[in-house]
């Protein structure tokens, strides 16, 4: 069966001039609902402009996709969410109108009027809370099968791969005095703070401010104006609309999300407030009956708001369940704008609402008497909750009053947060402003350390009848289509506390997260167990109080990116860039099998300006050198370079490196690119926490040099072309030895003989701001020497024939040195060192892996790095770290991690290959497949 | 469902915890071994602690060959799990992708799917175009800050629906005679020479000659009850969900070098977690930066819906060992038990760990499933190497 | 975000520091068994309450310093430098 | 032989004292300017020592020396020198003689960092979007300095109005100046930010 939507008996129109309105009458804006046209009123919401052309269903619920319309007509309206354009979930109840807008509803296949879906209401009962969970087991393999149906029910919007990001923005701010919400308290507290002399930020989740001030009478209107004129003409108030706080975090961090701005979507505000003032006001709670979801049947305040702010008529004739204020004005306000108001059924005088009959919407009521009373709207006022969440995130508990049959802050306040209005108590208008006043006078105090203190006046909560259900039942949660009888059956099956039931029923789960559905799923829970509502207890609210755009979230995009002083060059001779943590590097220049075989053959230059280097002067460098190393420091002389390793306390390599001695106390420090913030802060925290006494300066100068290597036989004359004042010859200027002159001009240049690659090179480092000249006249000078650059790939194929480990490729997270073949290095006769323990002991263990190379008898073979070394039982008995084909030997090579017994020359293991093969591979002596004398580099 | 009883003077078995580990070990010590006079007790409600607030991921690609036969086993009893309850557990293999921006992580990747495979677990890695085809809202151009250069594809890799794996186990082993106490906080555990010899609660006294510590965030506290220290650090783990959209996400996306990830839910939400909180802390109050930090990398991988909201965020405990592996087994009091130290990993390890631990309750010996992650193995310098590759992993 | 309190400079957010865990002390190594290394290496209190901790400001002053820290409330109370020139600071 | 700023000149090039700089004309309004070829020297001493004298300027704060150098107190016991390109500070030279009871560094950063000044009267609301530090005047005025994180790069921040009007110097590694440079760009593109070229014997 299909339900059918009949039009409403009367078309429900725009009204004429309301005092309150917030359209503009002479802005006429167009858009589509579900591809139809329609018309609104600047200032319009969706749903008011809609509602004003006789629309009435705006989505069907999730499960049984009953239609749905205006319950609260604000921004948490569970039946108002629609898709405009391409963006999911929109509030259209909050959402203003924009000319163009194409809105569409999100649930109802293949209409909202004729929903399939719908059908799910006939199973009724049998989808109720718990039921996935207790059908589908058997048999289990169809379960993904089920899953795909289900998931078609799902609810929500559309999103689009094709989407464009948007414009997102954030912001920091530091108020005395940060004020949530903007309604008369909350306008007030803002006055009192700024007037004692605070900078205050207010924060209204409506478009304007006001609160119930707005949907008022004349009188609420004319202490609106007067209280708004009063905000906008203080200096001190920065007013923040259509915005919403979203949370208060530890050390007030608030954060405000504002909508809707002019050239960004959505804006972040990140807040340090001194003081926060939680003013967020009340919400009206629905009431639970049968047929409480019916198109027609709405809150109090949420027929004041149509009326009041959008001159829009709901219904023609109506029925009020008055049990407070807030309905006898809807009443009022229903009869004042022609329509027919049948009934006002008051609680306090006995009157009872047993159920809401109609299909489709709204056709008649049934009340206590028995009377039946035909109408098409049916308004509620069953009282207030007080959204509590910024308060609970400051570390207070809710506690229900019952006097006041809701709950209220517990009292349990930071001295940084203050509440005022609706959520503190109740009052007529003077009360809530001077408490409003007072607080805010309160919070500035607070926030600008004065001692003098405030009174506050009393703002208690009134009494209010306790009514939360009907002798019927009905819906407890719109969005989720959780009924009380769910809870009343999931309670008797033992998911008895709040917490379980709301899990077990999804009750309070969906978009308005609770806001109109906690109070009367405890009270539902309490009922069918017996408890009070108080011994029940409430959930905990968690944030953000709306939600919140992942755009908002994210902001601009700052992933901040370095580049080398020679990235102009790389860029422009055709270097394919790969992203090294935060630096982009040239991989390669094209092919970087021809680099290799340059470097061998002739000279290259790669850009390694990435290295980490640290300036480290004072007395004490070699105290330091020496701890932080495994290896010994003490006899370094002025002029020489030496390689070390680091280790962390626990034995395993951290880091390497090089580190030369330019004068008696200024060392020069490399360290890997990856590790060159990790290792200057190791080696702060040893200086600063360990041994303060020690004289040492660590400067950081990672950019302040440009690093270029220049590796090959003709490396030293092509360096010797561009320096006048340092004597390259092998004589003076030795392996392992460094120099300071100046190339191509270029004085203050630091020149090492080392060579990653095992080459005869240089390693260069040029001040910063000259490495593309630098560079440049490398390449130039060296061209008939058929100089060329090579990237990061063919240093790592060279390294590889050289047999010079990578941390973290080579080792990982539980390499200890030995296990890294360091044993030469290290030296346990050293006093002590970071993790000389572990390494004594893994020294007198002898056991775990051992990094050796490899070469896989199929010499064009290269088994991808990762592959597994496996016994013949398959047990793994290590892997290969690194691989390539080296063109230098015309051979694959390895590096491998293996078990220290199959560490051993001449050894021959297996290792299996993604593909599944298994290949035999053998263990080399050395690390080094191509001159392991290193007699090229020692040159 | 379970039902609530009163306590007992003593039981054969108490049970610190009533997560999935503590009610499933229960199950298992009834449904296998035949140990039935067992007590669940927690201080909170079933399910409430770490078990019912992470993402509900479930997968078995890890890097050492001891967790990879861990983890499967804890897959497989999955598998079967809503049978064997008689409760849909909603276990959905939907496929699950390890992301890879850069060479190194990219042979992390390929490690893990050799040991996988090696182990028979179904992990292979994948390429760009390949992950395109699996999730297409995945940005894989190359122009991307952190561009995507592989995956880790493992196609058992799914969601479940965490509380209800949580009340399968509490009300199967309530039907076995298995006793949940929950508001019932552990404020003591009681030793006499070396041995255990019960725990004390707010709602009195039990005695007990075998008691378990299977908390999450609270491991360390109760141990040291017993004067059992143990390695951990505790740190906060937070999550978030979006409001629902139609289904465009099929399969599990993880980033380790963005900290993010994510999966969609049958109703349509996002759910996302990241690392770790920076620091240790016992707060569960949660931060904004996490939900920022969450966003902005989302965003990396799938630029195109910055416009679907956060609806939710929530934060759960993790104890943090030194080598991301959990601690299962004998402490130096007889008779005091943990399955404690998962870090991030415990939900989806809870039936492998559950049933190995009643095993050893039951045998008194530790079953090899188990071994590598003992206690001891820190003081002994035996680190289990998950560390290898220690990234977020979820 | 939590502020922290550096000595230095003054409150500011968490994100500008590297966080270094509990302040433990370092055996000597030369007369430690495997059993003492291991404990100062992966034992840690982890209180539910107050501990000292240290902190690095790498993002303002680039100096470690101690504070006090509620892991269940994120209260700190002020922090303390180490090894700080003056000789009226006690280093630790 | 010339140097170049990490961050790509734009418009009209010349040459100031061997570097490449933007010679675009001041319009005046929201700018930002690239002075990364200004010499910066580091200066590392006690806080008690007699460099600290000489510099005469604590944590925090920012002075003029006689010469024109501009002295900011960066972190403990550092200080950041800033003088036109091509010049040495005299002060780098009185305090670099030694001090036997401290150890005192003196080192030449010019080519480690990237030095932007960002001026006009909303460089605040554009900082305040990428930098968490309070920047009303109430807490860092005219001569304050402090360290922070600017766009997720750890900066050095020197509020030095310039003849009245609103303006910050922000100093940082120079591997990451383009970025910065663009990230400002973009954080003051709703102020309509422009940029404007070299300017010497500014600081």
């Amino acid at each position: 069966m299909i339900s059918s939507r009949r039009r409403p008996t009367a078309m429900i129109s725009r009204l004429g001039r309301q005092e309150g309105e917030l359209i503009d009458r002479s802005r006429r804006l167009s858009f589509t609902f579900n591809g139809v046209e329609h018309r609104g009123f600047d200032g319009d919401t969706i749903v008011s402009a809609l509602m004003a052309e006789g629309e009435r269903i705006f989505s069907r619920s999730f499960k049984y996709h009953r239609p749905r319309s205006v319950l609260s007509a604000t921004f948490h309206d569970p039946g108002c969410i629609v898709q405009v354009g391409d963006e999911p979930n929109v509030r259209a109840a909050h959402r203003r109108l924009r000319d163009g807008m194409a809105v569409e509803a999100q649930t109802g296949w293949p209409s909202l009027r004729y929903d399939v879906g719908a059908a799910n209401q006939l199973v009724g009962r049998f989808i109720g809370a718990g039921f996935y969970y207790k059908t589908f087991i058997k048999p289990q393999r169809l379960w993904p099968t089920y899953e795909k149906v289900l998931q078609r029910f799902a609810a929500g919007g559309r999103v689009q791969a094709s989407s464009p990001h948007g414009t997102y923005d954030k912001r920091y701010a530091h108020p005395d005095v940060l004020v949530a919400g903007g309604g008369p308290a909350g306008m007030a507290a803002a006055l009192g703070a700024a007037d004692a002399g605070a900078n205050v930020i207010l924060v209204e989740e409506e478009y304007e401010l006001g609160g119930h001030l707005r949907f008022g009478g004349s009188e609420d209107l004319v202490a609106l104006r007067e209280l708004r004129d009063e905000v906008g003409a203080h200096a001190g108030i920065e007013v923040m609309t259509n915005s919403v706080v979203t949370g208060r975090y530890d050390d007030n961090w608030v954060a405000v999300l504002q909508r809707e701005l002019p050239q960004v979507a959505e804006r972040l505000v990140k807040a340090r407030a001194k003081t926060l003032v939680v003013a967020s006001g009340l919400i009206e709670r629905p009431y639970v009956f049968e047929g409480n979801d019916l198109p027609g049947v709405m809150l109090s305040t949420a027929a004041r708001r149509l009326v009041n702010l959008y001159a829009v008529k709901p219904g023609q004739q109506a029925v009020v369940f008055a049990a407070n204020e807030s309905g006898q004005a809807a009443a009022a306000d229903l009869d004042r704008v022609g329509v027919e108001v049948l009934k006002v059924v008051d609680p306090a005088s006995g009157g009872e609402l047993v159920r809401a009959l109609g299909r489709g919407q709204l056709e008649q009521v049934e009340l206590g008497d028995g009377s039946i009373v035909d109408c098409d709207l049916l308004v509620t006022a069953v009282g207030w909750t007080a959204p509590t969440l910024l308060v609970n995130m400051a570390g207070d508990r809710p506690r229900y009053d019952e006097r006041a049959a809701r709950f209220v802050p517990g009292g349990a306040l930071p001295d940084t947060v203050l509440a005022t209005g609706g959520i503190v108590g109740d009052g007529p208008l003077q009360a809530l402003v001077a408490h409003g006043r007072a607080t805010g006078t309160a919070a500035a105090h607070r926030a600008l350390g004065r001692a003098d203190s405030i009174d506050i006046p009393e703002l208690e909560p009134a009494p209010h009848p306790a009514l939360f259900r009907a002798r019927t039942h009905g819906i407890v949660d719109y969005s989720e289509d959780v009924y009380s009888k769910d809870l009343v059956a999931a309670a008797r099956e033992g998911y008895d506390s709040v917490e379980l039931l709301k899990r077990y029923t999804t009750a309070t789960m969906g978009p308005s997260q609770g806001k109109l559905e906690t109070i009367n799923t405890v009270a539902v829970l309490a009922e069918a167990t017996g408890r009070s509502i108080e011994e029940t207890g409430t959930t905990v609210w968690r944030p953000p109080y709306a939600p919140i755009s992942l755009g908002a979230l994210a902001g601009r995009i700052l992933e901040p990116v370095r580049y080398s002083p020679m990235q102009p060059w790389h860029d422009s001779h055709g270097a394919k860039p790969i992203v090294a943590g935060q630096w982009i590097r040239p991989e390669h220049y094209g092919d970087a099998a021809a680099e290799v075989r340059n470097v061998r053959e002739n000279v290259g230059i790669i850009d390694v300006s990435p290295l980490g280097k640290l300036d480290l002067r004072g007395p004490d460098v070699s105290k330091l050198l020496n701890f932080v190393y495994v290896n010994k420091w003490s006899k370094l002389d002025v002029g020489s370079v030496r390689y070390g390793v680091m280790c962390g306390e626990d034995g395993v390599v951290i880091d390497d490196g090089v580190t030369g001695r330019l004068a008696a106390d200024h060392y020069f420090m490399s360290t890997t690119s990856s590790g060159a913030q990790a290792v200057h802060e190791w080696v702060e925290n040893w200086l600063q926490t360990s041994f303060p006494s020690w004289q040492v300066h660590v400067t950081s100068m990672v950019s302040a040099y440009a690093s270029i290597n220049i590796a090959g036989p003709r490396s030293r004359e092509l360096l010797g072309r561009l320096v006048p004042d340092v004597d390259l010859s092998p004589e003076s200027f030795s392996y392992m030895q460094v120099r300071t002159g100046t190339i191509a001009g270029v004085p203050g240049c630091h020149m090492w003989r080392i060579g990653f690659t095992g080459e005869l090179s240089f390693e260069i480092h040029v001040p910063a701001g000259y490495g593309l000249y630098v560079w440049e006249r490398l390449m130039s000078d060296g061209k008939d020497l058929g100089v060329g650059p090579f990237g990061l790939e063919a240093q790592r194929v060279m390294r590889l024939e050289k047999g010079h480990f990578i941390v973290g490729q080579d080792t990982d997270g539980v390499t200890q040195a030995l296990s890294a073949g360091l044993d030469w290095l290290v030296k346990l006769d050293k006093e002590d060192f970071a993790g000389k323990p572990e390494l004594v002991w893994q020294h007198e263990r002898g056991d775990g892996m051992r990094l050796v190379g490899l070469q896989p008898s199929d010499t064009h073979l290269v088994p991808a790095e990762a592959s597994q070394i496996v016994s013949p039982s398959g047990a793994i008995e290590g892997r290969i770290t690194s691989s390539r084909f080296s063109p230098t030997i015309g051979r694959s090579i390895c590096l491998g991690l293996v078990s220290a017994r199959l560490a051993v020359a001449g050894t021959v293991v297996t290792v299996k290959l993604p593909d599944g093969r298994h290949v035999p591979a053998t263990v080399m002596e050395h690390h080094a497949h191509f001159d392991p004398e290193g007699s090229r580099l020692r040159g | 469902m379970w039902r609530n009883f009163e306590l007992e003077k003593s039981y054969d078995v108490v049970i610190i915890g009533a997560g999935v580990h503590g009610l499933a070990t229960a199950y298992y010590l009834a449904a296998n071994h035949g140990i039935s006079k067992v007590a669940v007790v927690d201080k909170g409600y079933v399910g409430g602690g770490g078990s019912g607030r992470n993402t509900a991921i479930l997968r078995s690609n890890y890097l050492t060959p001891e967790g990879v036969r861990f983890y499967d086993r804890s897959v497989q009893l999955y598998r079967t799990l809503a049978a064997d309850l008689n409760f849909n557990v909603m276990f959905a293999p939907r496929g699950h992708l390890t992301l890879a921006h850069n060479d190194s992580s990219l042979r992390t990747m390929r490690w893990r799917a050799e040991v996988n495979k090696l182990q028979g677990v179904d992990s292979e890695v994948i390429t760009p175009e390949e992950i395109k085809r699996l999730v297409p809202f995945m940005d894989v151009s190359d122009d991307t800050r952190y561009p995507i250069i592989g995956a880790l594809y493992h196609p058992p890799g799914g969601i479940i629906r965490h509380d209800a794996v949580n009340w399968g186990y509490a009300r199967a082993g309530d039907r076995l005679g298995v006793q949940i106490h929950q508001n019932t906080e552990v404020t003591g555990i009681r030793t006499e020479k070396g041995r255990v010899s019960g725990v004390s609660t707010n709602r009195g006294e039990i005695g007990a000659p075998i008691v378990l510590n299977c908390t999450a965030g609270w491991a360390s506290l109760v141990s040291a009850m017993a004067g059992v220290k143990l390695p951990i650090i505790t740190h906060p783990l937070q999550a978030a969900v979006t409001e629902p959209v139609k289904m465009f996400l099929d399969a599990v996306v993880v980033s380790g070098s963005l900290h993010v990830y994510v999966s969609q839910t049958d109703r349509g939400e996002l759910v996302f977690g990241a690392s770790t909180d920076p620091y240790a802390s016992y707060s569960m109050r949660g931060s904004l930066e996490f939900t920022e930090e969450l966003a902005s990398h989302v965003l990396e991988l799938m630029p195109s819906i910055a416009k679907m909201r956060v609806l939710r965020q929530w934060a759960g405990l993790c104890d943090i060992t030194p080598d991301f592996s959990p601690i299962m087994g004998i402490t130096e009091v007889e008779g005091f038990l943990v399955d404690v130290g998962w870090g991030t990993y415990g939900f989806k390890a809870g039936p492998a760990a559950a049933e190995a631990m009643a095993e050893l309750v039951a045998t008194g010996r530790t079953p090899q499933l188990i071994a590598a992650f003992d206690l001891a193995r820190f003081a002994e310098g035996r680190l289990a190497s998950e560390r290898g590759a220690a990234a977020v992993g979820h | 975000m939590i502020r922290i309190p550096c000595p230095n400079c003054g409150p500011r957010n968490s994100s500008e520091f590297s966080y270094f865990g509990e302040l433990g002390s370092r055996p000597a190594p030369d007369a430690v068994d495997p059993a003492h290394w291991r404990h100062y290496l992966y034992d840690k209190k982890n209180p539910a309450g107050w501990t000292t901790e240290k902190w690095y400001h790498a993002s303002g002053c680039r100096k470690f310093f101690a504070i006090e820290r509620n892991t269940l409330t994120n209260d700190v109370k002020s922090g303390r430098p180490f090894g700080v020139e003056s000789s009226s600071e006690e280093s630790s | 032989m010339v140097a170049r700023s990490p961050i790509r000149a734009r418009g009209p090039v010349g040459r100031e004292h061997g570097w490449e700089v933007s010679t675009t004309a001041r319009k005046g309004g929201l700018e930002l300017c690239d002075l990364t070829p200004y010499s910066k020297v580091l200066v590392r001493a006690g806080v008690l020592s007699k460099a600290a004298e000489v510099l005469g300027c604590a944590l925090g704060l920012a002075r003029r020396a006689p010469d024109g150098t501009l002295v900011a107190g960066t972190g403990p016991g550092e200080w950041l020198l800033v003088s036109g390109a091509g010049t040495w500070p005299a002060l780098a030279d009185e305090i670099g003689g030694g001090d036997p009871t401290a150890l005192t560094t003196v080192v030449d950063v010019t080519h480690g960092g990237f030095l932007i000044r960002l001026s006009g009267a909303d460089s605040r609301r554009v900082l305040e979007k990428i930098c968490a530090i309070d920047l009303s005047d109430g807490v860092t005025p005219d001569g304050a300095v402090f360290r922070s994180s600017v766009a997720r790069i750890v900066c050095d921040v020197i509020r030095d109005d310039d003849g009245g009007v609103r303006s910050y110097l922000l100093h940082g590694d120079r591997s990451a100046g383009q970025y910065l440079f663009d990230a400002v760009l973009d954080a003051g593109s709703e102020f309509s930010i422009g940029i404007s070229g070299y300017r010497e014997k500014e600081a």
